[in-house]
C-alpha cells in the first residue's frame, strides 16, 4: 500500500512523516493507514480525485481533525495537533482551497492572525502592536516578493494578491519554528488564471528554498511541471509514490481514477446549425466592470470568453443572465431586446447560470438534491401550486442514474454531497428544461476531479447537440480551445481578440497574447 | 423513495400521537370543567376557601403594600393566600388567576386589574369556577357587578378627580398662586390616571395663574418619571415651579430628577399616595419643604377591604343580593394630606394587622380612614 | 442624510492589479455627523432659546450616558455577529445589588466602592453565563440573551423583596453622576471613558480584533487559529459588564433601586448601534459610530420633546428615523443579488 | 435503493474529501418530537406536582391563553423561516384588536375582516420595504413597531377601546369548545396545519425554505425571491390579526397598554421553542403548537407549582432557554450566531 519504507536516512532528511494515519466518519473510511514522508527542500505533489481523501489528510496535518490511528514526526519529533495552533506551531502553514482571509481585516492583520499564538506575535498581553504587525507583515510580504500595502483591507485585494497573501501567510510559520517551514498548497491553481498560475510557480520555487512544500492540485501538467514528487490517493489509500522524472501525465491519470484517460481531442463540430443567434449581445457597457462588448452565440455552438481576473468577463455572463445590470447597450434574446431583466425573467426564459461559486451561488445546500434539481424548472414535478414529490424523485432518479450522481439518493440534503456531485445536480438542474435556451457556465470545472469533469463536459456538448446556445468561461485555454466553438478573448473589460475555431487554429500563445 | 415514505409516514405518526394524546387530556378534562353558573350564592365553608390577591408587580411600594394587607387578613382570618404576580401583564394576570381557579377551590379574590379592559375576562372565569371577586382599582365604565351576578361581589376605589383637586390645590397653593407646573400621569389607558389628571384640570380653574405647561404620561414608573421630568427641566429650565404626579413613585423619580438639576429649593410637589419615603421627605422637609400636597390611602387597606368583601361573600355573611349599588361600585374616601396634617395619618402604618383587626370588626364599609362615600362610577368634572 | 460618496462602491470588483492595491481612505459616519447637525440646526431653529443652551446640552449628556455604556458592550456583541438581549435585566440585577450593598435605607450594609464592585461582577458573571450557554450548547445568542433578561429581571425582582423602595442614603453618592466636573456631568465623563476604552479595545487588543474576525466569518476565525469559543465569552462578559455599569449609573440617577431601571436601553441601544453603522450581520462598524448613534438618537428625542410633539407619535418619529437612516445608508449598497436578512 | 459502499455514505458524516457533512435526515426526528416532548415534560411535571392541574381545566387555560401566542408566533416562525425577523407583528396584532374594537360595533361582521385586511396589508407593506429597500428586518421591524405603537396610541386616543356592540360577532371563539379546548385554539392550530403544508407541499413553501437556507442559491435558481420574502411578511401581517381578533374576543377591548401589548418576546420565545432555528429555513408550524402551548404554560404552571412570584421571571427565563437547547436545530454546521 505505502511505498515508502524505512529509510535510515529520514530521520534527518525528513521534514514530516506520517505513519498509519487512520481517520473514519461513521460509516465512511475517508484515509485508510496512510504512511508518507515529505523530505526537505521538496515539493510533494498529492493527487487524487475528488473524495479520495486528500483533504481530510490535510485537515489532520493541519490540526482541524484528529486521526483515529497513527503518528505525525516533524523534524523527527513527534507530535498531536490538537488544534489549528499546535500545527501552526510545529511549522506548518497552509493556504487552503477556500479563501481562508478574513476579507473586513487588513493584510497585515489577518498575517499576523495565525502568528499571534506565537512568541512572534505582534501582541503583548492581548494588546496589539500596529507597527510592528506592520512592519513584520511588510517583512513577510517581501519574502514572498509581493508588493502589498500590509494596511490594505482583504477585501479591497484582487484574487491572486489575496493569494499571494494567503501564500505569505503560510510561509511565516517557519519564523516560529525558526527552521524550515512545511508549506501544504491546497489546490492554489483552481481559481487562478495561467499568467498568475506563473507567478505562483515561481513562488513555490522560492518556497522550496526555505522549506519544503506539500502541493494539491488536480492540474496533472502543472503537478509535474513543479513537483519533485508525486504521492496518488484513491478512495482514501496511498496507491502511488512517484518521482515525477519518472511518470507520465496519462500514467498519473490511470492512477489517480483506476482507468485509462480518454483522448481529449475537439469533437467535430455539426457548427452554425442555425444561423439566427439565440443570443445577440450589442455595444454592452457596465462602468467600472466591462465595456463595448458584443457578441453572438448561435444555436448549438459554444462561445468561450477567456480572460483574466478583471476582465470582466464574469459580469457581463451575469448580465446574460440578469444578475447585473447593464448601463448601455443591448442583449437581445431570439431576436427581443432584454428590458429589466432578472434572474426570474431569464430562467423562466430559458437561460441557465452555472456560477463557480457553487456552494453559495449555485445550490441551496440544505435543501434535498431533488428539489434542488427541480427548483428552478419544476415542470411536471409540481401540479398547479402544489409539489409532487412522486413525480420528483422519479425525474431525480433518471438525472442520477444518467450523471452518475453518488450518493443516489436525491433526497440526502445536495449540501451532503461532494463537489463534483453537487456540480453534475446543479447541471443537472438547468439541463432537465424543456425551455433551456442558454446555457452560461461560470468555471464549470473548477475543483472537480477529471472523472466528474468528463461527465460534465459531456452534458455540455450534448446540450450543444440539443441546440442549446452556451457560452462559457473556462479554467484554463485549453478547455477553451477543447470545448469551444468561438473564442472570445477579454482584457480590462473590453473584447481584444475573437476567433472563430471552424476558420483558425490558435494557440493558447495566441490567446494569451491578447490577454496580458 | 423508500425514505421519503417512511420519513413521512414516521412523521405522521408522531403528528398523530401528539394529536391523541392533545385530544385525550382536552376531553379528559372537558367533563370536569363544565361550565357552573354560579347564578345562586351558595355559602361556602370557611376551611374550603383560598384567598388570592392579584396585584401588578411587586415592585411598587404599593403593590407591596397590597400583599401586606392581604397577609395581615389571611392571618387575621386563618384562610391560606395566594398572591399572583401580573409582573404588568395582562396576559400573566389572567392566566395565572385562571390557573388557581383550576386547582378547585373556592376561591376569593381582589384583583388589581392591569388594565380595565382586563376586568371581564377575569370576572367570567371566577364566575364560571364559581369564586368571588372584588375587583380595585380598574374596570370598564359599564361593566358593573350586577349585571353580572353575585360572583362579581363589588369594584372598589378612591376617587381620582378627589385626588387631583386635593393635590391639584395644594401644589397651586404651595407655589404661592402662580407660576406653572408639569404633571406627569400614569398609564395613559388608565382610568384611575385619567381622573386624578382631570381633578387636577378643574382645581387648577380656580387658581388661574397656574398654568399646566405640559403632560408627560410616566406609566406610574419611578424610572420613566426621572428621565421625563429630566427632559421636561431642558425644555421649560426655571420656568417650572411645580411638578404633579399622579402617583408618588412617580414623583419621587421627579423629584431625584429635579435634586439632580439643583433646583429642590425652588420647585413644590404635589402627588397621590403618601408613601412612606414621601412621609420621611415631608417629615425632613426636604427642599424647601418642596413636598405640598398628598392624598391618604393605603394599599394594604385597600387589598384587605377587597379581599374581606368577597370573603364575606362567599361565606355568606354578605348577601350580594342584598348589597346596594353604592356598595358594590364604591367609592372609598381619601384624605387630603398637607405637611400640617401630616401627623394624623403617620400612625396607620405602624399597626396594618391593628387596622385589619378592625376592618374585621367594622366590616367593609365602615373603617376609617378608608370609608364607602359613594357610589361609582365617578363624574369627572365638567361632565 | 447620505454619506454615500464617502463609502467605496461595494462590488467594486477586485481588479486592480498588485501594483495598486494600497489602502483607500475611508470616510466613515459622514452621514450620521451630517444628519446630527441638520437636526441641531433644526432644533435649534424650532426651539430657540431652549436647545441650545448649556443646560440642555447636559440633559442630553447625561440621558446620552446610560445608552453609551450599554452600546458599548452591544457593538462588541454585534461586531461578532451575535445579538445581546439581556440588557435590561442585567441592568436591574446589577443596579438593585449595588443598592443594596451600598448605604441605603434597606440595610445596614455600606461596602462603598466594594458595592460596585459586587455590582459589575454580577453582570459579568450574567455575561459569563450568556457566553457559557451559547457556546457550549450552542444555543444562538438571540435565545440565551432572551433568556437572560428575565433571568436578570428575576434575580432584581427577587432582591427588591416585598418591602418598601430600597434607597441610597448618601446624598454625595446619588448626586454624583449629575455633578459636573469641566462643565459636564459626571455620568457623561464615565461613558465617555467606557467609549475611549471600548474604542482602544476594538482597535488595540486582541478582544476587540478577535470581535471583528468572528463576525467576518466565525469559520475563517477559528480555523485561523481564533479560540472564537473563548473570546465570545470574554465578549458576552465585558457586554454583561458594561450593562452592569449602565445600571449602577441608572440607580444613581434614580437615588433608589428599581428592578426596570434598564427599561427602555435595550432597543434604543440597538437602534443606535445600527444607525451609526454596525452591521447586524457581524464584522463591520465600531463603538465610536456607535456612541454617533446614541448622541443622533438622544438628539432626536430630546429635541422632540422640546419641540412639544405628542408623545404618543415619538416613537413613530423615532422609528421612521431609523428605517429613513439605514435605508439611506444603505441605498447605495442596493443590488439584486444583496442579501438582507 | 440504500448504498452501503464507503464511497458513498447515507450517514451524516464529513465526506471523504472533508468538506463537512451536514446533518443529514437521522437525528432530525428529535427536531420533529422534540418540541411536543418538551411540552409533555413539562406538563407531566406540573401534574406530578399539583395533580389539580387536570382536573381545573388547566389544559383549557394553556390552550386559551396559547391562543394569542400562537397566533403571533406561527407568522414569526414563518418570517423566522426565510431568515428574517418581525419584532412589528405583535403590535400589528393590537393595532388590529383596537381598530376592530372601535369598529365592531358600527360595521358588525365586516369590521373583524376588514381590520385583518389592513394589519394584513401593513404586513405587505413591511415586506415591500423590506424586499426593496434592503434594510435588515430586524431594524426595519424596529422602526415599524415604533409605528405602529404610535399609531395605536393615537386611533385609541391612548385609553381602552371597548366593544360597544356586535360583540356576539367575535365572542364565540372562547365560548364554543370543540373537546374541551375553545374553538380559536382549534382555528389557529387548523392554521398551523395549513402553513405546515404551505411549507411542505407547494412551491411557495419550498421557495420560502430555499430562501430561508440560502437566499443567494435561490435568487441564482431563478425564484422570486423578494415576493417569497414578502409573502412571509404578508402571512406575518394575517396571524398577527387574526391575534388581534382573539384578543377582543377575550376581553371585549383593548388599549394599547392592555391585553396582547406584550406578545412579541412571547411570540418570538414561542416560534423559536417549537424548533424554528433562528437561522431560517427550517420551520415546523405544527411545532410552533407545542412551542406557544409551552410558553403559555410557563407561568400557569409556575404558579399552579408554587414558584413564588418573585421568582416566576427567573423561572420563565431558564425554562426558554433550557427548552430551547434542548429542541433546536444543530443541524445547519457549527457556526452559531
Amino acid at each position: 500500500m505505502t511505498s515508502t519504507q524505512q529509510d535510515p536516512t529520514r530521520t534527518t532528511e525528513a521534514a514530516l512523516v506520517l505513519d498509519g494515519i487512520d481517520k473514519r466518519f461513521g460509516q465512511v473510511h475517508a484515509v485508510k493507514d496512510v504512511s508518507l514522508t515529505i523530505n526537505r527542500h521538496e515539493v510533494l505533489g498529492l493527487i487524487g480525485e475528488n473524495g479520495a481523501g486528500k483533504s481530510t489528510l490535510l485537515k489532520i496535518l493541519t490540526g482541524i481533525y484528529q486521526p483515529d490511528a497513527g503518528s505525525i514526526e516533524v523534524n523527527g519529533t513527534q507530535v498531536r495537533f490538537r488544534r489549528p495552533q499546535d500545527s501552526v506551531a510545529a511549522g506548518i502553514g497552509v493556504v487552503h482551497q477556500e479563501q481562508s482571509l478574513l476579507t473586513n481585516l487588513s493584510v497585515a492583520e489577518n498575517l499576523a492572525m495565525t502568528a499571534s499564538g506565537s512568541r512572534r506575535a505582534g501582541t503583548r498581553l492581548g494588546f496589539y502592536r500596529w507597527g510592528r504587525i506592520n512592519a513584520d507583515a511588510a517583512a513577510t510580504l517581501d519574502r514572498v516578493g509581493a508588493s502589498i500595502d500590509p494596511r490594505t483591507i482583504v477585501g479591497d485585494l484582487s484574487f491572486v494578491d489575496r493569494q499571494m497573501v494567503e501564500i505569505a501567510r503560510a510561509v511565516q510559520v517557519d519564523e516560529m519554528v525558526g527552521g524550515t517551514p512545511l508549506v501544504i498548497l491546497d489546490e492554489p491553481t483552481s481559481v487562478l488564471e495561467r499568467n498568475e498560475t506563473e507567478i505562483l510557480e515561481r513562488e513555490i520555487r522560492t518556497l522550496k528554498e526555505i522549506g519544503s512544500v506539500v502541493f494539491v492540485s488536480h492540474r496533472l501538467d502543472e503537478v509535474l511541471r513543479i513537483c519533485d514528487r508525486i504521492a496518488v490517493m484513491r478512495h482514501g489509500e496511498l496507491v502511488a509514490e512517484r518521482r515525477t522524472d519518472e511518470v507520465t501525465e496519462d500514467e498519473l491519470f490511470q492512477l489517480m481514477v483506476g482507468r485509462a484517460a480518454q483522448a481529449t481531442q475537439r469533437d467535430d463540430r455539426a457548427g452554425g446549425a442555425s444561423q439566427t443567434p439565440v443570443v445577440a449581445v450589442q455595444g454592452l457597457t457596465r462602468r467600472g466592470s466591462f465595456e463595448d462588448v458584443s457578441f453572438e452565440v448561435r444555436s448549438g455552438r459554444t462561445v468561450a470568453i477567456v480572460g483574466t481576473m478583471g476582465s470582466g468577463r464574469e459580469s457581463v455572463c451575469r448580465a446574460l443572465f440578469g444578475a447585473e445590470t447593464w448601463d448601455g447597450g443591448t442583449i437581445e434574446l431570439e431576436g427581443t431586446s432584454l428590458s429589466a431583466w432578472s434572474t426570474v425573467k431569464a430562467v423562466k426564459a430559458g437561460v441557465a447560470y452555472v456560477p463557480s461559486e457553487r456552494r453559495v451561488e449555485g445550490m441551496v445546500g440544505g435543501l434535498s438534491a431533488a428539489a434542488n434539481l427541480t427548483l428552478s424548472h419544476p415542470g411536471s414535478t409540481r401540479r398547479g401550486p402544489f409539489l409532487d414529490p412522486r413525480a420528483r424523485n422519479r425525474t431525480a432518479a433518471t438525472w442520477f442514474e444518467r450523471l452518475d450522481v453518488r450518493p443516489s439518493d436525491p433526497s440526502l440534503p445536495l449540501g451532503s454531497f461532494s463537489g463534483g456531485n453537487q456540480q453534475k445536480v446543479v447541471m443537472a438542474k438547468w439541463l432537465m428544461a424543456e425551455e433551456l435556451k442558454v446555457l452560461v457556465l461560470d468555471h464549470p470545472l473548477r475543483g472537480l476531479d477529471p472523472g466528474a469533469k468528463e461527465i460534465v463536459n459531456e452534458q455540455i456538448r450534448a446540450a450543444c447537440r440539443d441546440g442549446v446556445a452556451v457560452v462559457l468561461l473556462p479554467d484554463t485555454l485549453e478547455e477553451a480551445l477543447e470545448m469551444g466553438d468561438d473564442i472570445l478573448v477579454m482584457r480590462d473589460g473590453e473584447v481584444t481578440g475573437r476567433f472563430d475555431l471552424s476558420t483558425e487554429a490558435p494557440t493558447s500563445l495566441d490567446l494569451l497574447e491578447k490577454m496580458v | 423513495m423508500s425514505f421519503t415514505t417512511t420519513s413521512r409516514v414516521r412523521r405522521l405518526i408522531a403528528g398523530a400521537l401528539a394529536a391523541t394524546v392533545v385530544g385525550t387530556l382536552a376531553t379528559a378534562c372537558s367533563t370536569t370543567s363544565g361550565s357552573s353558573t354560579g347564578a345562586a350564592q351558595e355559602a361556602i365553608p370557611k376551611e374550603d376557601i383560598v384567598l388570592v390577591a392579584s396585584v401588578i408587580n411587586l415592585t411598587n411600594p404599593y403593590m407591596a403594600s397590597m400583599v401586606e394587607g392581604a397577609k395581615a387578613l389571611s392571618a387575621e382570618l386563618d384562610v391560606p393566600l395566594k398572591i399572583v404576580n401580573s409582573n404588568g401583564s395582562s396576559q400573566t394576570e389572567i392566566s395565572q388567576i385562571q390557573a388557581i381557579l383550576a386547582e378547585g377551590k373556592k376561591v376569593v379574590l381582589m384583583v388589581n386589574t392591569v388594565a380595565s379592559s382586563d376586568a371581564p375576562p377575569i370576572v367570567n372565569a371566577v364566575k364560571a369556577a364559581g369564586g368571588y371577586v372584588t375587583i380595585w382599582w380598574n374596570k370598564p365604565d359599564d361593566f358593573e357587578p350586577w349585571t353580572v351576578g353575585d360572583n362579581f361581589v363589588a369594584f372598589q376605589k378612591h376617587p381620582g378627580v378627589e385626588s387631583g383637586r386635593c393635590t391639584g390645590d395644594a401644589l397651586a397653593d404651595g407655589i404661592g398662586d402662580e407660576g406653572n407646573i408639569i404633571a406627569l400621569p400614569g398609564v395613559q389607558d388608565s382610568t384611575t390616571s385619567q381622573t386624578r389628571v382631570a381633578g387636577l384640570e378643574d382645581a387648577l380653574k380656580d387658581h388661574p395663574n397656574v398654568k399646566l405647561l405640559e403632560q408627560r404620561p410616566a406609566n406610574w414608573d419611578q424610572q420613566i418619571a426621572f428621565k421625563e421630568t429630566q427632559s421636561l427641566l431642558a425644555k421649560y429650565g426655571d420656568e417650572i415651579d411645580g411638578v404633579w404626579a399622579a402617583d408618588d413613585a412617580m414623583m419621587l423619580g421627579a423629584i431625584e430628577a429635579v435634586k439632580k438639576a439643583g433646583r429642590i429649593d425652588d420647585v413644590k410637589f404635589a402627588s397621590d399616595g403618601l408613601y412612606p419615603p414621601t412621609i420621611e421627605m415631608m417629615k425632613s422637609g426636604m427642599g424647601d419643604d418642596a413636598i405640598v400636597g398628598e392624598t391618604f390611602h393605603r394599599g394594604y387597606m385597600a387589598a384587605a377591604t377587597g379581599l374581606y368583601t368577597s370573603y364575606l361573600a362567599a361565606t355568606g355573611e354578605l348577601k350580594v343580593a342584598d348589597m346596594t349599588k353604592e356598595q358594590r361600585n364604591s367609592l372609598f374616601k381619601i384624605s387630603c394630606v398637607t405637611p400640617e396634617n401630616l401627623d394624623e395619618f403617620t400612625k396607620y402604618d405602624t399597626d396594618v394587622e391593628g387596622w385589619v383587626k378592625q376592618l374585621v370588626e367594622n366590616g367593609p364599609f365602615d373603617t376609617e380612614p378608608a370609608t364607602l362615600i359613594g357610589q361609582g362610577p365617578e363624574k369627572l368634572p365638567g361632565s | 442624510m447620505s454619506d454615500l460618496k464617502a463609502r467605496p462602491a461595494p462590488d467594486a470588483a477586485p481588479a486592480a492589479p498588485a501594483s495598486a492595491s494600497r489602502p483607500r481612505p475611508r470616510i466613515r459616519g459622514v452621514g450620521e455627523v451630517a444628519a446630527l447637525v441638520v437636526l441641531v440646526v433644526v432644533f435649534a431653529v424650532l426651539n430657540p432659546g431652549t436647545f441650545l443652551t448649556l443646560d440642555n446640552l447636559r440633559t442630553v449628556l447625561d440621558q446620552a450616558a446610560l445608552p453609551l455604556v450599554i452600546g458599548v458592550g452591544a457593538t462588541l456583541v454585534i461586531l461578532m455577529g451575535s445579538i445581546d438581549l439581556s440588557v435590561e435585566g442585567v441592568m436591574g440585577a446589577a443596579g438593585m445589588t449595588f443598592v443594596l450593598l451600598s448605604a441605603n435605607d434597606r440595610n445596614g450594609l455600606d461596602l462603598g466602592l466594594g458595592a460596585f464592585v459586587v455590582a459589575v461582577a454580577v453582570g459579568l458573571a450574567l455575561g459569563l453565563l450568556t457566553g457559557l450557554i451559547h457556546t457550549l450548547l450552542k444555543v444562538p445568542s438571540f435565545i440565551v440573551t432572551l433568556g437572560v433578561w428575565y433571568v436578570g429581571l428575576g434575580i432584581a425582582t427577587l432582591l427588591f423583596g416585598q418591602a418598601a423602595i430600597p434607597f441610597l442614603t448618601s446624598d454625595g453618592l446619588t448626586s454624583w453622576p449629575s455633578d459636573t466636573t469641566l462643565g459636564l456631568p459626571h455620568s457623561f465623563l464615565l461613558a465617555f471613558v467606557v467609549v475611549a476604552l471600548g474604542a482602544l479595545v476594538s482597535r488595540f487588543t486582541r478582544l476587540g480584533r478577535y470581535a471583528f474576525a468572528i463576525g467576518a466569518d466565525e469559520q475563517i476565525a477559528q480555523d485561523n487559529g481564533v479560540p472564537v469559543g473563548r473570546y465570545k465569552l470574554y465578549v458576552f462578559a465585558l457586554a454583561g459588564g458594561c450593562s452592569a455599569l449602565a445600571g449602577i449609573v441608572g440607580s444613581l440617577q434614580l437615588g433608589a433601586g428599581a428592578a426596570n431601571v434598564g427599561i427602555g436601553n435595550l432597543f434604543l441601544t440597538i437602534a443606535a448601534v445600527v444607525i451609526g453603522g454596525t452591521a447586524l450581520g457581524g464584522g463591520k462598524g465600531g463603538v465610536l459610530r456607535t456612541a454617533l448613534g446614541v448622541v443622533l438618537l438622544t438628539v432626536l428625542n430630546n429635541g422632540l420633546i422640546l419641540s412639544g410633539v405628542s408623545p404618543n407619535i415619538q416613537s413613530a418619529v423615532s422609528g421612521v428615523v431609523l428605517i429613513v437612516a439605514i435605508a439611506a445608508a444603505g441605498w447605495a449598497y442596493r443590488g439584486r443579488l444583496r442579501i438582507a436578512k | 435503493m440504500s448504498q452501503t459502499t464507503t464511497a458513498t455514505p447515507t450517514s451524516p458524516a464529513p465526506t471523504a474529501d472533508g468538506t463537512p457533512r451536514r446533518r443529514a435526515r437521522s437525528g432530525s426526528w428529535w427536531q420533529r418530537l422534540g418540541p411536543p416532548a418538551v411540552f409533555l415534560a413539562l406538563l407531566l411535571l406540573i401534574v406530578v406536582l399539583q395533580p389539580n392541574f387536570f382536573s381545573g381545566g388547566g389544559i383549557r387555560i394553556v390552550a386559551l391563553q396559547a391562543t394569542p401566542i400562537l397566533l403571533i408566533a406561527l407568522g414569526q416562525a414563518i418570517v423566522i423561516g426565510v431568515g428574517s425577523l418581525d419584532l412589528s407583528n405583535a403590535a400589528m396584532g393590537l393595532l388590529a384588536a383596537i381598530l376592530t374594537a372601535s369598529t365592531l360595533g358600527s360595521l358588525g361582521v365586516v369590521s373583524p375582516v376588514l381590520c385583518v385586511a389592513l394589519v394584513t396589508l401593513v404586513g405587505l407593506v413591511n415586506g415591500l420595504v423590506f424586499a426593496y429597500t434592503q434594510v435588515p428586518s430586524f431594524a426595519l421591524t424596529l422602526g415599524t413597531l415604533g409605528i405602529l405603537q404610535a399609531a395605536s396610541l393615537v386611533l385609541s386616543d391612548a385609553t381602552t377601546v371597548y366593544v360597544t356592540a356586535n360583540a356576539d360577532v367575535l365572542a364565540w371563539m372562547f365560548n364554543v369548545a370543540l373537546a374541551g379546548l375553545p374553538a380559536a385554539f382549534w382555528m389557529a392550530v387548523v392554521l398551523a396545519a395549513v402553513l405546515w403544508a404551505v411549507l411542505r407541499f407547494t412551491t411557495v413553501g419550498q421557495g420560502m425554505t430555499a430562501v430561508g437556507l440560502n437566499e443567494t442559491g435561490a435568487i441564482f435558481s431563478g425564484l422570486r425571491t423578494r415576493w417569497l420574502k414578502v409573502t412571509a411578511f404578508t402571512i406575518s401581517g394575517f396571524t398577527a390579526g387574526l391575534a388581534g381578533l382573539t384578543i377582543i374576543a377575550q376581553s371585549g377591548a383593548a388599549s394599547s397598554f392592555g391585553l396582547g401589548s406584550d406578545l412579541l418576546l412571547p411570540g418570538i420565545a414561542a416560534a423559536i421553542v417549537g424548533g424554528t432555528a433562528i437561522t431560517g429555513g427550517v420551520t415546523n408550524p405544527i411545532n410552533v403548537v407545542f412551542g406557544a402551548a409551552t410558553i403559555a404554560l410557563l407561568p400557569i404552571g409556575a404558579a399552579a407549582v408554587g414558584v413564588p412570584p418573585q421568582a416566576q421571571s427567573l423561572v420563565y427565563g431558564a425554562v426558554i432557554i433550557v427548552a430551547v437547547a434542548l429542541t433546536m436545530s444543530r443541524a445547519r454546521g457549527a457556526v452559531v450566531k
